[in-house]
């Protein structure tokens, strides 16, 4: 066993660190809450992309670093850590490249993994609609084959950032014959095709980061399909795991993590700083314990992806326990700020940005989207325990 | 023992839940969000016909002589309906307060024209510390002749931009226990000097940060003893936090009652979602947290409707029903999925308003600190 | 609403505390913990019997007193208080002779009722088996019909007390053929009759109040049926929400709950009271809270059994919430008197009575036995909330 | 970053895990608890044959030469198996001490004979209070010639009955400052004026009362440096509640397996209970923490393993591993039900010992307050 980074791994972090230190001096972003969802700019990914932080661990032949996931882990670990504004490129850098590695043509692997890494595209996820949301399979979006296309119609909704990716990875039926987890496709498609309409949803924070997704006869070119048809329900199992495993389920809010302990230590109520209140400091320090157990969660699993494993329940274990913690940091952060926990970011007298109320309003999703947290624990339990379904 | 309504609280109830559910739809609830006033007057006109406004004053005064739980049970249909508007800050904060704290003369002259609907009133107590200690309170009233000069920053003041006075507490003498030497004042909310800045809140209540520059304030305006002020607070405290505690209540019954229709309705899997049994329990949960809330908060409605010192009782029920509902809105969340993630769900509504609730008159430690001080610890 | 006994009933509490404060004097018992379960003493019984306070709430031609439930609910709140030893009669006066009202003949009702009054005869419950626990109706002890009797053949298991109890009332299979709920029927066992063998348990605390009961050839009267043939699944429902809705689901560590706030207040360490760490406050606090929660979901429903109606799901979510609280008392309990909290009731150095480590032995049964919280929870969401079965 | 254990280290869990299945059946475990000694004089001789009494001790004190991390795999076999017995109390409280803080001399003659199996250490720190801060130390030793004489009472010491030498910590000398003044002393347990009254503990482990009545102890049995003993104690409780914490892990992976197994035998409604969502998503929180405990114990013996300060990375451990592992447990008897209900089933032993886990070496509340501290709060 071994909880140290190596050297390189520690200069590496210390350069990721130098750059983003750099960046926020020249005023390029400001440090947020669930940058990693909400923070799009083209701009800053391909500034990321020009460090070469964009498909660090993929094979160099496509542009790629070759770099294993722990190092993949440092640079993630700080982009969080620092709020940096990388929505824009991190599902294609999280899951989607790696989904065209494994699966794509070498047609696309040659045109797409090179304009991922370049920061040219950027690629959303299309997979829940109004009727498919845990039961993902039963999904009703069709891509009928015709001529030498798929005709998308149908809906998909929750679509994080849709208006600003330029392509989206979707899972359509393209046998409604089939069993329902024999019909389904994994499709990518151009998002400025004909017949695509986005409208925004407003989350509880007043953002519009969520979309619905309207496709009406688009006619989406084959060689957009990525792998086998009507095996997608069985490639995107192994994009689900990447999907959960990353440090942004336990780093979503480290602003107002780190922002919080500051506060409790500089701010004094009824005489004393907070942080010498028994209760709260109490619930900090449980806080810091309950981060650092969910931290070790997501290193595993990055230690199984670098010994080129697959992480499987173990996806699942982490995302659970970690997103459970960003709920706990909003409602006790909230809870210590008493009346200024509920004040919006807009709001006069509003401390550290609003980060506190913002995360309890953006909080409810985390233990939702990207797999419930019910469908998670079912998968550790019948995956990763054994034991038997209903 | 009896844990049933009376008859005529019943009807009372229904009639609010009926009135509420035709006049104050969830989208007036957002309109009123996004509105300066924050509520709109016609519906303000309508409670005070229905005798809503003056309910728990005595009939002298032309109230509706109705008690401490009549009033609680309005309240939780508010709270059901996320009723927008200056009910709690003026009934409950405002009105109550002079019933209590008043002089004959000032009771006359105020509570009818509450009663009738014709005066907003609000209390100004939090300062910047956000706490509710007597040590918090750094407003101070000098005395100038026949006025009282306050000077001084008030922070949460819900209403405060719609109410015509404003209720002050402020230090009026210094001592070493930080008890002594306080004053509440009724401060005419358009004095020269006074001025309110709205605060933006999660839950669209309309807060203020309420500034007194040398707001001269006549000494008849005085409510109650000078000095002595902080016992008539804690009763504040305690009315509120209670009314707070049976408004909760129910809105915790509305979310139960909209999660479980939806457990019901939503398929997935080939089957409604409340079949599975995770959500059941989820529910179950969430069903236990109601029942548990309504019983405790309306315990201590009851206890102060009889006149008791009900301190353990108020604390007992605010300590535990701002954490149940907050709990039970985070369930709640968890059941409706993604489709209760949009503000244009009122699953939004009661999840802000939990919050709020949990915060405003003392949060769980700050209640927990209170019983066990009733305990002896 | 009115949450205050009358005059009346706090008169009748005075008498009860009156009573055992007297019992306590003459060293009579000793107050513990669990005693409505282990306390065992039909001389104790008795002198309730005697004062007329067992079935208080029957009526008046069997000897009962025709009070109300919440009269009842005084009477049980203070005995648990005190931690009586009630055991003996305690199940009789919650649910047999409410039971045996319910469906007895009218010779059952003039036989037993005034004998389990007069504390000449005490009931123990026959329900679970090896292979019969949440899923009781799937219960194989056989009653099977042969001239004058039915002779019992089987095993019952966690059988409280056996040994002490003068009969049993017992669930068994009258029909085997039958759809499993539609072959069960209650039966009164005499505990002398030949063919009955009982095998103590040793729980968690070392106690041997549970017991295996075997049934080898037992030849019961055809009299001691009760209600009808195969509909026992039917008749056994509102007796299982008597059993689940008293207050010693609440109180049965009361003593534990009483002497730990008086150790709090009088116990120093690191240079103060207990009672003035501000952790161990909160907690005790908490504590406080949720026992008024508790005792009122109770209290509730009392007030349903006193308005004639039965209670339903009121019940099975009393118990849920109570012997969680429990639970949790005896967890914070220990937690509180740290390394004292491990030491067993017959140690050296043990503070008051070793009640805490006795508790922490003894609830993880409290939401096992009587209806386990899964059940209970099925049973709110289903028969409360209307929500659909699987 | 690497959360494997080296190949040596997985035959050592091996050959651990095998040799207590086969040495240490539950059914010893259970004699142990009502006999005296607790702990059958054979199993340790194979144990010091198998050179575990000597693990962590260099090779020129007749040790292994393993590192913490090597003894932590064992540990958590221990703690898998509840092996009873005097190991902890040996080696990680008096061996580890003596590594740490003996003279070169104190090791030379001691450290082989406890490799060899031939003496048994403990530790004698907690007071009455039963806390584990400097000021709890109230028991004294006075200079006395070449002697030191020690008056005073201890509790809570583990094995005290077969001990040879008990380590004593004891003031010194008087200080403003509770953390000075303090020494620690290798007391013959033989010594005159010495007595030992057994505990009874749920646990069933072998904890005394250790009187020392004018007990004179030589000036060589000195332990480290004369009244700068605190630093030594905060040492051998982070060494401690880190091994505790390991140890704890293998007892919640032994739960976890066997509830697990439960949940796939045990036969309700005609399917196996495992196939219940509830008991599914139970046994998923157990998982879980099974992996939360494992990874921040293992950093804590790890870090102390790389001589690295490890104060924040043990109190984590201990605060989380000593909840957890009694949640835990908790669920398992749910899972279990009333089967788990007896003394005669497997898991009584666990949920005792996790209690005792939770308490030993700092429970949450005081680890929490280590954490506070070092993160500056």
């Amino acid at each position: 066993m071994d909880f140290a980074f190596t050297p390189e791994q520690e200069a590496f972090r210390a350069e990721v660190r130098r750059f983003l230190e750099g960046e926020i001096k020249l005023g390029s972003f400001a440090p947020g809450c669930d940058a990693w969802i909400i923070g799009h700019s083209p701009e800053f990914s391909r500034k990321i992309a020009a460090k070469g932080w964009i498909g660090l661990v993929w094979p160099k032949e496509y542009g790629g670093q070759g770099k294993t996931y722990i190092d993949r882990l440092v640079l993630t670990e700080e982009l969080l850590r620092y709020g940096a504004p990388v929505a824009s490129h991190w599902f294609s850098d999280r899951q989607m490249g790696t989904a065209i590695l494994a699966y794509g043509t070498p047609e696309q692997k040659a045109e797409l993994l090179p304009r991922i890494i370049r920061a040219e595209i950027f690629f959303g996820i299309g997979m829940s609609e109004p009727g498919a949301g845990s039961d993902l399979a039963s999904l009703q979006c069709r891509a009928q084959e015709q001529d030498d296309c798929y005709v998308l119609n149908g809906q998909k909704v929750w679509t994080s950032g849709a208006h600003a990716f330029t392509h989206l990875y979707l899972v359509a039926r393209t046998d409604p014959d089939a069993p329902k987890h024999k019909g389904i496709s994994e499709l990518i498609v151009p998002m400025d095709l004909p017949g695509i309409t986005i409208n925004p949803i407003v989350d509880l924070t007043g953002h519009k980061h969520f979309n619905e997704v309207f496709f009406d006869n688009v006619r989406l070119p084959k060689k957009y399909l990525v792998g086998q048809k009507n095996r997608g329900w069985y490639q995107i199992a192994s994009q689900l795991d990447f999907e959960r495993s990353g440090i942004e389920r336990l780093m979503s809010n480290y602003a107002l993590f780190q922002s919080l302990f500051e506060y409790a230590r500089q701010t004094r109520r009824d005489g004393r700083p907070l942080s010498q209140d028994p209760i709260i400091r109490h619930r900090l320090a449980q806080l810091a314990i309950e981060f650092e157990v969910g931290r070790l969660l997501i290193y595993r699993v990055a230690c199984v992806l670098s010994q080129g494993k697959a992480p499987n329940f173990e996806a699942a274990l982490a995302k659970t326990f970690c997103t459970h913690f960003e709920q706990k940091l909003a409602c006790e952060a909230t809870q210590i700020l008493g009346h200024y926990g509920t004040l919006l970011a807009s709001s006069r007298r509003v401390p550290f940005s609003g980060y506190a109320t913002s995360s309890y309003l953006f909080s409810p999703g985390y233990t939702i989207q990207g797999g419930t947290s019910e469908i998670l624990k079912n998968i550790v339990a019948l995956r990763g325990l054994g034991l038997p379904s209903e | 023992m009896n844990f049933d309504l009376t008859e005529e609280q019943e009807m009372l109830r229904k009639m609010a839940k009926d009135f509420l559910a035709n006049e104050c739809p969830k989208k007036l609830v957002r309109e009123m969000e996004v509105d300066e006033k924050g509520h709109p007057p016609e519906l303000w006109r309508k409670m005070a016909e229905l005798g809503w406004t003056g309910l728990p004053f005595p009939e002298k005064f032309g109230g509706g002589g109705g008690s401490f739980l009549d009033l609680s049970v309005l309240l939780e249909e508010m709270g059901r309906a996320c009723l927008p508007g200056p009910f709690f800050s003026t009934v409950v904060l405002g009105g109550l307060t002079i019933l209590d704290l008043g002089s004959e003369e000032q009771k006359k002259s105020l509570l009818p024209q509450i009663a009738q609907g014709k005066l907003l009133l609000t209390l100004a107590l939090t300062e910047p510390s956000g706490s509710y200690g007597a040590s918090s309170i750094e407003c101070r009233a000098r005395a100038d002749g026949d006025n009282f000069v306050l000077e001084g920053t008030k922070l949460f003041v819900t209403d405060a931009g719609v109410a015509d006075y404003i209720i002050c507490v402020a230090r009026t003498a210094d001592s070493a226990r930080p008890e002594e030497g306080l004053s509440l004042f009724l401060v005419d909310a358009h004095s020269p000097g006074l001025s309110c800045l709205p605060l933006e809140t999660m839950a669209g209540d309309k807060q203020y940060e309420v500034a007194f520059k040398g707001v001269r304030v006549p000494r008849g305006n005085l409510l109650g003893e000078l000095n002595k002020g902080w016992a008539g607070v804690k009763r504040i405290l305690s009315r509120s936090a209670a009314a707070k505690s049976v408004e909760m209540v129910g809105g915790a019954q509305q979310v139960l009652e909209m999660t479980v229709q939806y457990a019901k309705d939503r398929v997935q899997f080939g089957r409604p979602i409340g079949s599975f049994q995770a959500i059941q329990h989820y529910c179950a949960n969430m069903a236990i947290d109601v029942d548990g809330c309504r019983f405790v908060a309306y315990k201590a409605a009851w206890a102060l409707s009889e006149g008791m010192p009900a301190t353990m009782e108020v604390s007992a029920a605010k300590a535990w029903v701002g954490e149940a509902y907050r709990r039970l809105t985070a369930l709640s969340h968890q059941i409706h999925g993604a489709i209760g993630f949009t503000k244009d769900h009122d699953l939004y509504l009661y999840y802000a308003r939990a919050k709020t609730g949990e915060t405003i008159f003392g949060d769980g430690d700050f209640h927990r600190e209170m019983v066990a001080q009733g305990l002896g610890l």
